[in-house]
């Protein structure tokens, strides 16, 4: 065992006991030095970097490369702060209805496109297949895709097949939700496994 | 104007957007294509405007805790050094950004990024771990059939996941193979579709200016 | 300009649907035809949180999510921010104390626009407080923390959350969970549900984030939406059914149209 | 209380303990649990085992960050290690984060620790903005980047020598925190290349149906792939002895699972008893 002499691998381990002695202990003055340490400096690194974006791709192109369309996002930026000015506040609204715009116009179709259209032709199984086996999968995948995606017929009244297939929905759900939580328990264990890596092997030396 | 302009904007964008995921060579009499048209314009829009709105949403930030010292409320304190901390990495990363050639501030922000920042991170990542624990054995509780099938196939893709589950039985790994590759793989398929319906519909509804709660502007 | 190779089919059926759905939305609001809803519990017990709350003399939080409006998390979170906006309308009624906490700084303006309206609409201006909606961080473990902190610090009683979430889910559910904290959760996020139904009382799922809008409105263009929606997805089960049929009497004819 | 009662409130802070003497005992001690190799990882492993170190060249996509821990940074690793061992020649760039750069250096300073040279057995390109269009761009133009991280003309460098598209590797390898839509979209659709990923253990259930598909040749997620690809290597390192650690906290969570239901099950008969005897 060869405890660590460096200075940082100190502070970085306390910093990792801080943010842990809210679950293994209680609420205490020591996490919450932490946690607002933590929320101070990434809000502090975030104004950093949109203070470089504002300069490094607007006022930087807008001035040196004379961009000139880079003065319409300066203006749209500034519209957002006339909220605090009430005359002029419905300018406001235009930034938003841009970025908005931006967000819609993103998803609107790249949805349809990959997660309806291309799932949709990824369902299509050619039955039977050359196995029995196989060919029990590929029903199951049928019949239970089609049953969840009635499930969420909201406006058609649930009875008869209908319910019978909302309910199979349900089962399906239920699995699908079981693996994820099954499978991320392994992911998370990684990580804190990785911090128990620090401790133990950067800065203790028991590893 | 008030109500028009917006909605216009929203419009607008949308479809130049969309129809740059979608269409390909010059648009009749601009000379311009339409991916072209985001790429070299509203996307780069699209950061700066986004880079003041963190800026006016961060003036609410300090705005809230510098109330709370001012007027000493309980607990000021934290806030006190939250603004701190914040101040320091906001002036420090600024400065580096503003100046990419000073290496000797940009070697010692990553210090103070490296070593306090990303530790208490990566710290809060781990309680992830705890509360998987604490939530498996507080929350998931057979309490019906529905939730018995969902426990039981989170126990069998966890001991099929670890060495331990094959050596205890050889076929828990092949059972959490079949979990992922079809019950789970259909769910995730019927789940996407269905969302990605429900988002195009909510989108539609937006960028036709039906919906609009969110700009402030009452009423459909 | 032409349609770019492998969207021909897609491009066509963005414009046939957007008709349909416009069209059921029109008829609905006219009242041609009447949409209902299957009840969604989870919804129902939105009224209840608050409720308790203001019982309690402590306040409501609301989180419309970790996702941008500038990405594809957009509709997420614009759902999201329409369950803010009938949150906002009960906390008014209630006179509930009201906390919204926000992770991405875009969804910051549109956020306090809605409470702000929402208290007006309710005549209830003079209780509305700008330090209702919060930014606390854009990272989105910061986010977390922050939101834990605010759970201790201001003794939340309820807490809603909608929208699009992360591996964070688990942080802010959990932890409100440890504090006897009342939780909804709205989330499309398939990888977070079985945290949320672990640790929130109630557990919206999937698409049912998208239509909790219309459900809590009664809005009846908004329902004509969701009946579009559904008729959409008879459209994509046809589709489907087809294609399998089709495939499996040895025929692409199906895959080669919609990937034209 | 009786003990049933007791056994369904168990304070958390015990729980928590718990895990973390089940997470470190395996660290310190390890076991040795035997590791069964997966079929996809395998793929990976027999994909490097059939390259050629004299001609052919691997390109690897590092697109993760520190953020993600050691579940995202065990599979790089791992295969590096391999390609190294086999003295195949690999070039690594990054489109996906800006931290990817500094991710490929710290294995690189553990390789030229150990007498492997920068330039004639690995180059790092370095950070290329963009995303998606950058992806296509370096696809069809890998000259495209001017310089590597270290300031070297990249059609200068050794190992960059004869490569002018991305066809010319032989094999291409994403690391990511996520799924793996990006390449797929715009390189292995269209041209058609040997792609394999590897992602972080949450990740894996996304990426099943391109492997079925075979758009994508092999995964690795996280710590157990890392583990059984040492295996595979003959090589056991840091990812087996977090396996052991993996398992027991498995195990720990299920215990903790039946032990709630236990509770919960004997409280709920004796108040059903309860009830009925009134």
């Amino acid at each position: 065992m060869q405890i660590s002499t460096n200075i940082w691998q100190w502070i970085s381990v306390i910093c990792i006991f801080g943010m842990w002695s809210l679950p293994l202990y209680k609420d205490n003055p020591f996490y919450r030095v932490c946690q607002n340490v933590f929320v101070g400096s990434c809000a502090g690194h975030a104004i950093g970097i949109a203070i470089g974006n504002i300069v490094n791709y607007g006022f930087e192109p807008l001035f040196t490369q004379s961009k000139i369309d880079l003065l319409i996002p300066v203006i749209l930026g500034l519209m957002l702060y006339t909220r605090f000015f009430p005359g002029v506040a419905w300018l406001s609204r235009w930034p938003v209805a841009f970025l908005v715009g931006v967000g819609v116009g993103q998803t609107i179709y790249a949805s349809l496109r990959s997660q309806v259209i291309n799932q949709s032709i990824a369902a299509m199984t050619k039955f039977p297949q050359p196995t029995v086996g196989a060919t029990i999968n590929g029903l199951v995948s049928l019949i239970g895709l089609l049953s969840i995606l009635t499930y969420f017929l909201f406006t058609v009244p649930q009875s008869g097949v209908v319910r019978g297939m909302s309910e199979l929905g349900r089962w399906m759900m239920m699995v699908t939700f079981g693996v994820g939580f099954g499978n991320v328990v392994s992911g998370r264990l990684s990580v804190l496994l990785g911090e128990l890596l620090k401790i133990f092997g950067d800065w203790l030396g028991m590893i | 104007m008030r109500k028009e302009v917006p909605l216009l904007i929203t419009f607008v964008v949308a479809l130049i957007v969309m129809l740059s995921q979608v269409t390909t060579g010059n648009i009749p009499g601009l000379g311009v294509a339409m991916p072209d048209l985001f790429e070299r314009y509203i996307s780069p829009w699209m950061t700066v405007v986004s880079a003041f709105s963190l800026c006016l949403a961060s003036v609410n930030l300090i705005v809230v805790h510098s109330r709370n010292i001012s007027r000493k409320q309980s607990e000021w304190i934290y806030s006190l050094i939250l603004l701190g901390t914040l101040v320091i990495y906001g002036a420090w990363c600024t400065y580096i950004q503003i100046n990419p050639d000073n290496t000797a501030a940009a070697s010692n922000y990553s210090l103070i990024y490296n070593y306090i920042l990303s530790p208490l991170m990566t710290g809060q990542w781990a309680c992830l771990a705890f509360y998987v624990a604490s939530a498996s054995y507080r929350a998931f509780r057979a309490r019906n059939l529905e939730a018995t099938v969902l426990l039981a196939s989170a126990i069998l893709v966890m001991l099929g996941a670890t060495p331990v589950g094959g050596v205890i039985w050889s076929k828990f790994p092949v059972i959490q193979r079949w979990l992922i590759d079809i019950p789970n793989m259909t769910g995730q398929r019927a789940l996407l579709i269905g969302a990605a319906v429900g988002s195009f519909v909510a989108c539609l509804r937006t960028m036709l200016g039906i919906e609009r709660g969110h700009l402030g502007i009452g009423g459909s | 300009m032409t349609i770019a190779p492998g969207n021909v089919f897609g491009f066509w059926m963005l414009i046939a649907i957007s008709a349909l759905v416009i069209y059921t939305i029109r008829a609905s609001e006219r009242g041609k035809f009447k949409v209902t809803i299957r009840p969604i519990a989870g919804l129902e017990a939105i009224e209840e949180c608050v409720g308790r709350a203001t019982e309690m003399g402590r306040p409501v939080h609301f989180s419309p999510g970790l996702g941008d409006i500038v990405t594809t998390s957009a509709p997420d979170t614009l759902a999201a921010l329409q369950i803010l906006s009938y949150v906002t309308d009960v906390a008014a009624k209630y006179d509930a104390r009201f906390l919204v906490t926000i992770r991405m700084p875009n969804v910051y303006p549109l956020a306090t626009e809605t409470v702000r309206q929402g208290y007006i609409a309710a005549n209830k201006a003079d209780s509305y407080r700008d330090n209702m909606v919060r930014y606390v961080s854009s990272d989105q473990d910061a986010y977390a923390a922050g939101v834990i902190g605010l759970f201790h610090q201001e003794q939340v009683a309820s807490s809603i959350l909608a929208g699009l979430y992360m591996g964070e889910a688990l942080l802010l559910a959990e932890s409100a969970a440890r504090l006897g904290i009342m939780q909804v959760a709205i989330t499309a996020s398939v990888m977070q549900v079985p945290f949320f139904v672990a640790a929130c009382d109630y557990t919206v799922i999937g698409e049912e984030l998208y239509a909790a809008g219309a459900y809590l409105t009664n809005d009846k263009g908004r329902l004509g939406g969701i009946a579009g929606q559904d008729y959409i997805k008879l459209i994509v089960i046809g589709i489907i059914l087809i294609g399998t049929l089709m495939t499996s009497a040895g025929s692409n004819a199906i895959q080669s149209l919609l990937t034209m | 209380m009786s003990l049933m009662e007791r056994l369904q409130n168990v304070d958390s802070r015990i729980i928590y303990v718990l895990l973390l003497i089940a997470l470190s005992l395996p660290l310190l001690r390890p076991i040795g649990i035997p590791l069964q190799t997966d079929p996809m990882v395998r793929a990976v492993y027999d994909i490097i085992e059939g390259l050629d170190p004299e001609k052919d060249r691997v390109l690897l996509s590092m697109d993760y960050s520190p953020g993600a821990g050691l579940d995202a940074e065990v599979s790089p690793v791992a295969v590096v290690e391999h390609l190294a061992e086999r003295g195949i020649k690999w070039v690594a760039i990054s489109f996906g984060t800006t931290d990817g750069p500094m991710m490929t250096n710290r294995i690189i300073a553990d390789l030229e620790a150990r007498g492997y040279e920068y330039g004639k057995d690995f180059a790092n390109l370095g950070y290329m903005a963009g995303e998606e269009n950058a992806v296509r761009l370096f696809a069809l133009d890998c000259l495209s980047v001017p310089t590597d991280v270290r300031g070297n003309r990249t059609d200068q460098l050794p190992v960059m020598q004869g490569i002018k598209t991305i066809k010319d590797f032989a094999f291409v390898m994403q690391f990511s925190m996520g799924t793996p839509e990006m390449w797929i979209r715009q390189v292995v659709d269209p041209m058609g290349i040997k792609f394999a990923t590897g992602t972080v253990t949450v990740s894996v259930p996304s990426i099943v149906p391109y492997f079925n598909s075979g758009q994508v040749k092999g995964v690795m997620g996280g710590v157990s792939s890392a583990a059984q690809y040492e295996l595979l290597c003959n090589k056991p390192g840091r990812g087996a002895a977090l396996m052991d650690a993996q398992s027991m906290g498995h195990l720990l969570i299920i215990l903790f699972i039946v032990l709630g239901n236990i509770g919960y099950f004997m409280v709920k008969d004796k108040k059903d008893n309860l009830a009925a005897g009134q």
